[in-house]
């Protein structure tokens, strides 16, 4: 039967090319799954769950518990050992690496290393709505206890709203002489938000205007990563506020002046 | 019966001055009418369908008169004219204007008792079928009986009406007595309605007329499996507002988000505008027996849920005054309020559970619509599901009506049929096992739960003097409700909006408010 | 980059042989997935709970959270499409085939095929000591709303509760003169279980007894596929009740009874 | 004060049934002795460790008593000749005797004072241990605080000592107070005690006193670099009772499961053994400032929450007077109960509520030990999560001290890391957006909640009244609690318990006794 894991003598030391989930045992790999699938609630529907456990790679999986959606709509939960393994010392994810300062920080940087303040427009463009997300970066109060660009001494702050089109919104950046644009996207359903950021990334391009500004995404879904791969200068996902976007832009303009006027 | 000792005094002055600001608006609204308005008349007098080029016929007629004719004097009496002139039908004109065939602003101006003569039939022929749908409905609840205690409301969002059915038919076997069909993300900006059954759609399902009579047809079918009624719900907001009110009061819908404000600050739709259309689509909604559903919760999206408290209640007193104004019954007045406050805000439960009696006992008859959290979800649907099951907590022990379950993957995507189901599973259990808690416990005095509920009609109570004071317009710009700023003149649709011309008549609207008033 | 499902095509026809997880679509794939791993909470973790929800067969996994439990461990929430299919038209299970009968009709089915009472043994054995199920079947009280078998008029019943050693078990079989054993086990912690059955087995075929006994085990993780690969007649799981091993012991009871005397 | 109006005097008439019950029984248990009890003894005059054959030393002392004295007497005499006449070391001696070396009954027997006098250095080595630690413990809380409201309570429980400190340390980061570390299945029923670190066990890990080394310096590790004391808990319950209570007044644990009667019931260990075990290990966990966890709650997943809560007050009354026998303050008394009423049942939570709250009353200075669902727990972890947060609410509102936390996978597995951690999480949750909640709400008289805790009293009051007629081993004997019968003679262990001889002597339980009743 081999319900029994003590007796696959599964090595119960880490090791790191062979990450597998934890339960309660090192390398027990253990792994939570729910799932409806359109069919009866019955003992053939849980026999087809554990099939389809089985082959997502779980081996003896549970079923804990069927429950009934609908006539032929059953939801399963699934408990069992996953025998995939992956190799963590061989992932690499590009991260924002410049250091993390705090709202003096960055503000004292900026004095020392320009004679003037930095200007920022941001928005929430396309069709989506969202200004929560953008507000929390750049609103004075702020989010979290964590006070937004607007409040910062030497950073003047443009915050254009939801539902700006690209084009109104590069022409604030120009209109303003901006140095950073800010953008945050929200709704992603059917790659809606990846329409619109490869669009503006476009009419940047089109007019010669990409290298002008440091052009940086945000949003729940947003990843460095991601950010990157569409032509921007950096991403930032949930949990991310307005220091962590500071940081980034200010050393970042810093060091680009350095590369053009050195 | 409170058990919060407000100061009725309050409540009383509150209202006034909600009165006052609705009154002053409503004082605009009588000299204005809409590209939606008039497009409603249309549909109600029994225009339908789109051209080859998917162009509604309401829209080919009221934008025909935008252009050709004096559209400050409405639509019925060009259509009246042109019925007597040419002895067609509705639909045979808007064909033939369609096929830029005929023009209708050519025929002489009537006396507005002809216009009504000539257009009574047609307006006699839906109010009719209004009514008669609201006796169904009725007789609905006669034949299986109303249930006690809040009313779980879920959503369906999956773009195409047909897996919506098969969602929606679930979740009534699962419990749900509420249905609402989301709308497609752009459509509220759109300034026509959609036509025909639809499959596609971002983050929700086209409204359109169609799809609310297949919608229907299921729900029937699966409230008569079940011996209950299942109610649907759409959204009579946005540009085409009194046009979705029209069309689910033919279709017997059974509520409609509809609300004074929304539209305004979360959509950027003009406010003149929405004063207006909101007007229109009240008065049927108050016709036809359609519950409205307020977007008062959307405010504690933006801003913060235990500073902004007060502005939640002032709007509720103001959309009840609109309402008041549509002659709609407390009954129907869906006032929204939401469960937004941080997890992390110690004692947050208890400050939620006050704003909801507060709302319960300043509201006694209206059947309150009560969110559940969405602001604070996050991916740990774990913890989300505590979260719903709090907000639960609050919607029994304080007997709100209308219950819209929260979905624990809110962060993650629009609701799978099991989160639906685990949502209904979360809200039967807490109504069940906490059934007669809200009866069974009284409050401190001087207690953090009756000391919250005076100070937020307090505030509410100097918002809405303010309010008073400086205009609802004005309020609007200064962006005073979920910090939203919005120009009078600004956002989408203002070029629908004009003034009437004195000789403007509307017969339609005229017989609901004459019939409404009787019953009164 | 992919993300939207409505550019994959998939078909949105049930097909039976293709059987795939529902979330709001047929065919759609979702499911939702957790695990720890044993690493700390940040961008590399992420991708490698991503890496392992692909090996999984998840096309582009979300994380939807991630949870620090300790420095070096984090728990991931995933939700995903699964590419894997189950033939659900191929599945065949071994269930209980008799109808399950009203505790009326089952007495009066004993009236009418056997001139004498039923005589049924009961007991949670070997090592385990939860007796809620057991009595669940047996006392005259019941469970759920179900009465229990002693409240059948005309079947004799011996519960012997719990932690009973096989031995004692048959002894008391013999004693009565059984005509059914009830076996209930729910500890399953490294197959004690497993262990304790198949050791009832082999003590009655040792002193040839096995096929004086209807013998059946039941408990919140046996199905009956599992008993019959471990020799019993049937397995009941979780949500059965007394009426339902009972409708199956009279009818195989008569149905033996018929073999042997006819 | 009080919320529920509980009537007084039907508390202390309850009260004086259970004391008589006790009373009773305590005159048996002063006329025995048991082999657990005399182990117990050898341990704590330094006999530790095993032969190579694995056996404890001080079961072969004590076996060898058994088999060639008169057991009747006690060890202490027997040790103490030894001594005397030897003038070896105790682990010399029980070295002699294990290799059979040696026969200590061949010694004559001494005068009570000269045994006491002989042992007493070895007795105040371990007892001046036992106060170190207790010491050491208040320290702590002196140096870190004691923490205001429930304290979360978690179990640890993956069978090899060195994953439970992993688990334990992560929960205690994440926010638990308490770390229990639960036995393998079968450890109750062994008539000795393990030895050594332990890497193997089912459901459980062996409880061994290096093993609850290992934990104590883990959790005062993670403690230190948390600013908490962790507390540890374990069992002394089962056939090594107070043998285990030693281990853990050795090792500074700080609670210890203990009950009169849960072995009888749930182990079928016998009764006469319990009660005898219970009153020694009782006597060191009192004067050691150990916490006792009693079972009561253990009834509920056998016998119906509803109709049968009045057996866990009962039982909570009479474990209640043998911890007082036992010289033992109400702040050691962790009395258990728990929440264990189905899911299904209408309003249940508000009987939850109440009896929660008339334990809390009832016993006020008490630390109880509150349990979460377990036996209405399923495989569905959703539900399963809303059942612990009901859980948690009733534990933060009506204030229980130890908060023993539920798992979504009760019914699944023993916890995950993940499980844990969740657990906690709702927890903490709760107890901070509910915080006040319990101070701020009253109940309405004649309600559901105040007469459902008047009826769990009443039929308390009117059990212990039966059970002081007809006597504990005969209340057992009849099955009145959790619905199981155990016979006098029955069960484990009763070959293990004998009669005092009048010559009996125990001087480290008299010394025991001594100083804790110097303290009142
Ligand atoms: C509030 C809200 C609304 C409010 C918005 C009000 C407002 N003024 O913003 C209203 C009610 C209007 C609304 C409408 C809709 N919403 Co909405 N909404 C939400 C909700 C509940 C919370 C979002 C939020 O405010 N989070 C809090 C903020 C602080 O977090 P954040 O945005 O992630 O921001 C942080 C980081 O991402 C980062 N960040 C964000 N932007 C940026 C930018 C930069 C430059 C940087 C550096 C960082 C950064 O910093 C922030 C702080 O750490 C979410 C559900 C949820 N709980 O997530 C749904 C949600 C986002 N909405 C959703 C949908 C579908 C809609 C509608 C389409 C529904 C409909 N059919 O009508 C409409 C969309 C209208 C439109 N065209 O966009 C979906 C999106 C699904 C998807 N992934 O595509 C969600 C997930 C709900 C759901 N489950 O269906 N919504
Ligand atoms: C109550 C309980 C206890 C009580 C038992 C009291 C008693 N008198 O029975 C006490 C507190 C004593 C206890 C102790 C222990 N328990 Co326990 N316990 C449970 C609990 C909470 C409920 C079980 C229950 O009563 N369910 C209700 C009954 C009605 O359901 P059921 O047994 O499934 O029965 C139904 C069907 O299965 C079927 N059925 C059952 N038997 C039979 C037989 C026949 C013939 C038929 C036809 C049908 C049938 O019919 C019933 C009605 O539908 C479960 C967790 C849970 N919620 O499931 C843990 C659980 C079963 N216990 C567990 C463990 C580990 C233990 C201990 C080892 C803990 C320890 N280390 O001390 C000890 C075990 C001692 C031992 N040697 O067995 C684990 C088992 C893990 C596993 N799968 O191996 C569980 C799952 C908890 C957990 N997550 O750790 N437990
Ligand atoms: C009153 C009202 N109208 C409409 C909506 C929906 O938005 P949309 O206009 O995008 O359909 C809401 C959303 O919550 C609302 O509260
Ligand atoms: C008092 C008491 N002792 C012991 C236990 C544990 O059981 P075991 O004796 O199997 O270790 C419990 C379980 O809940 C208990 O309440």
């Amino acid at each position: 039967m081999g319900y029994d894991l003590s007796e696959k003598n599964y090595s119960k030391d880490l090791d790191l090319k062979l990450l597998s989930p934890y339960g309660d045992t090192l390398n027990d790999g253990k792994v939570q799954l729910s799932f409806t699938l359109p069919i009866k609630n019955d003992e053939k529907g849980i026999e087809a769950a554990k099939l389809l456990a089985k082959k997502m790679g779980l081996l003896d999986p549970l079923v804990s518990e069927s429950v009934t959606l609908d006539s032929k709509f059953t939801m399963y939960i699934v408990y069992g050992s996953v025998m995939h393994t992956v190799d963590y010392t061989n992932i690499i994810v590009e991260t924002v690496e410049t250091d993390v300062l705090t709202k003096k920080e960055i503000e004292d940087f900026i004095e020392e290393h320009f004679d003037r303040n930095i200007v920022v427009v941001g928005a929430s463009t396309g069709t989506d709505a969202h200004t929560v997300g953008i507000d929390a970066i750049m609103n004075m109060k702020g989010f979290a206890g964590h006070y937004g660009i607007e409040r910062y001494r030497n950073i003047d702050a443009y915050n254009m709203g939801s539902q700006v089109e690209n084009e109104e919104f590069i022409k604030k950046a120009l209109e303003v002489n901006a140095d950073v644009l800010l953008v945050s996207q929200t709704v992603t359903q059917k790659d809606v938000h990846i329409k619109n950021l490869v669009n503006l990334v476009e009419l940047l391009e089109a007019e010669n205007l990409r290298d002008k500004f440091i052009l940086i995404v945000g949003g729940p879904r947003i990843t460095h990563e991601l950010a990157k791969e569409l032509g921007y200068d950096a991403g930032f996902g949930p949990k991310k506020f307005a220091e962590d976007v500071s940081s980034f832009f200010v050393q970042e303009l810093e060091k680009r002046i350095k590369g053009t006027k050195v | 019966m409170s058990k919060l000792n407000l100061n009725q005094k309050t409540v009383k002055e509150a209202r006034h001055y909600a009165y006052q600001i609705a009154k002053d608006t409503q004082d605009f609204i009588d000299k204005h009418t809409t590209v939606s308005v008039e497009r409603t008349v249309c549909r109600l007098l029994g225009v339908d369908g789109v051209n080859e080029f998917g162009i509604p016929y309401p829209n080919i007629l009221v934008d025909h008169i935008l252009e050709n004719g004096d559209f400050g004097l409405g639509i019925s009496n060009y259509l009246a004219s042109a019925i007597k002139s040419l002895n067609l039908s509705i639909m045979e004109i808007a064909k033939l204007v369609a096929n830029k065939e005929l023009d209708i602003t050519k025929y002489p101006m009537l006396e507005a008792k002809e216009v009504k003569e000539i257009l009574d039939p047609f307006i006699k022929e839906s109010l009719f079928t209004m009514k008669e749908n609201k006796a169904k409905r009725e007789d609905f609840f006669d034949k299986y009986g109303e249930k006690e205690g809040p009313l779980l409301y879920v959503i369906v969002a999956t773009g195409n009406i047909y897996e919506d059915v098969t969602q929606a038919k679930a979740a009534a076997k699962a419990g749900a007595d509420i249905v609402a069909v989301i709308r497609t993300t752009g459509q509220s900006l759109l300034d026509y309605v959609p036509y025909g059954a639809t499959t596609e759609g971002f983050g929700g399902t086209y409204a359109t007329q169609e799809n609310f009579k297949i919608m229907r047809k299921a729900l029937d079918d699966v409230g008569e499996e079940l011996s209950r009624y299942i109610m649907l719900v759409n959204y009579a907001s946005g540009l085409c507002m009194p046009e979705i009110a029209a069309m689910g009061a033919l279709e017997r819908l059974d509520m409609m988000l509809n609300d004074s404000l929304y539209g305004i600050l979360f959509r950027d739709i003009n406010m003149q505008r929405t004063f207006v259309d909101q007007y229109f689509s009240r008065v049927i909604n108050a016709y036809s027996g359609i519950i409205i559903n307020t977007g008062e919760d959307n405010y504690l999206t933006t801003s913060d849920a235990v500073t902004e408290a007060h502005t939640v209640l002032a709007s509720q007193f103001i959309n009840e005054q609109f309402a008041i104004f549509a002659h709609m019954k407390e009954e129907l007045q869906g006032l929204g309020h939401a469960f937004e406050i941080s997890p992390d805000v110690e004692n947050g439960f208890l400050l939620e559970l006050s704003q909801a009696l507060m709302a319960r006992e300043i509201f006694p008859k209206a059947p309150l619509k009560y969110m559940p959290p969405t602001k604070h979800m996050t991916g740990n649907i774990f913890r989300g599901y505590v979260q719903n099951t709090l907000f639960n907590i609050v919607t029994t022990t304080t007997n709100q009506k209308i219950h819209l379950l929260g979905m624990l993957t809110e962060a993650v995507h629009t609701p799978f049929m099991s989160d639906r189901y685990l949502a209904i599973e979360n809200a039967k259990y807490i109504n069940n096992t906490m059934k007669d808690f809200g009866d069974e416990i009284e409050f401190k005095n001087g207690g953090i739960i009756k000391t919250r509920a005076t100070k937020v009609l307090d505030d509410a109570l100097n918002l809405l003097k303010e309010i008073a004071n400086i205009g609802i317009f004005n309020t609007i710009e200064r962006g005073i409700f979920a910090g939203i700023k919005r120009p009078l003149e600004g956002g989408k649709g203002l070029h629908g909006v004009k003034q009437k011309h004195k000789l403007y008549i509307n017969p339609l609207l005229d017989q609901m408010e004459k019939e409404l008033k009787e019953v009164k």
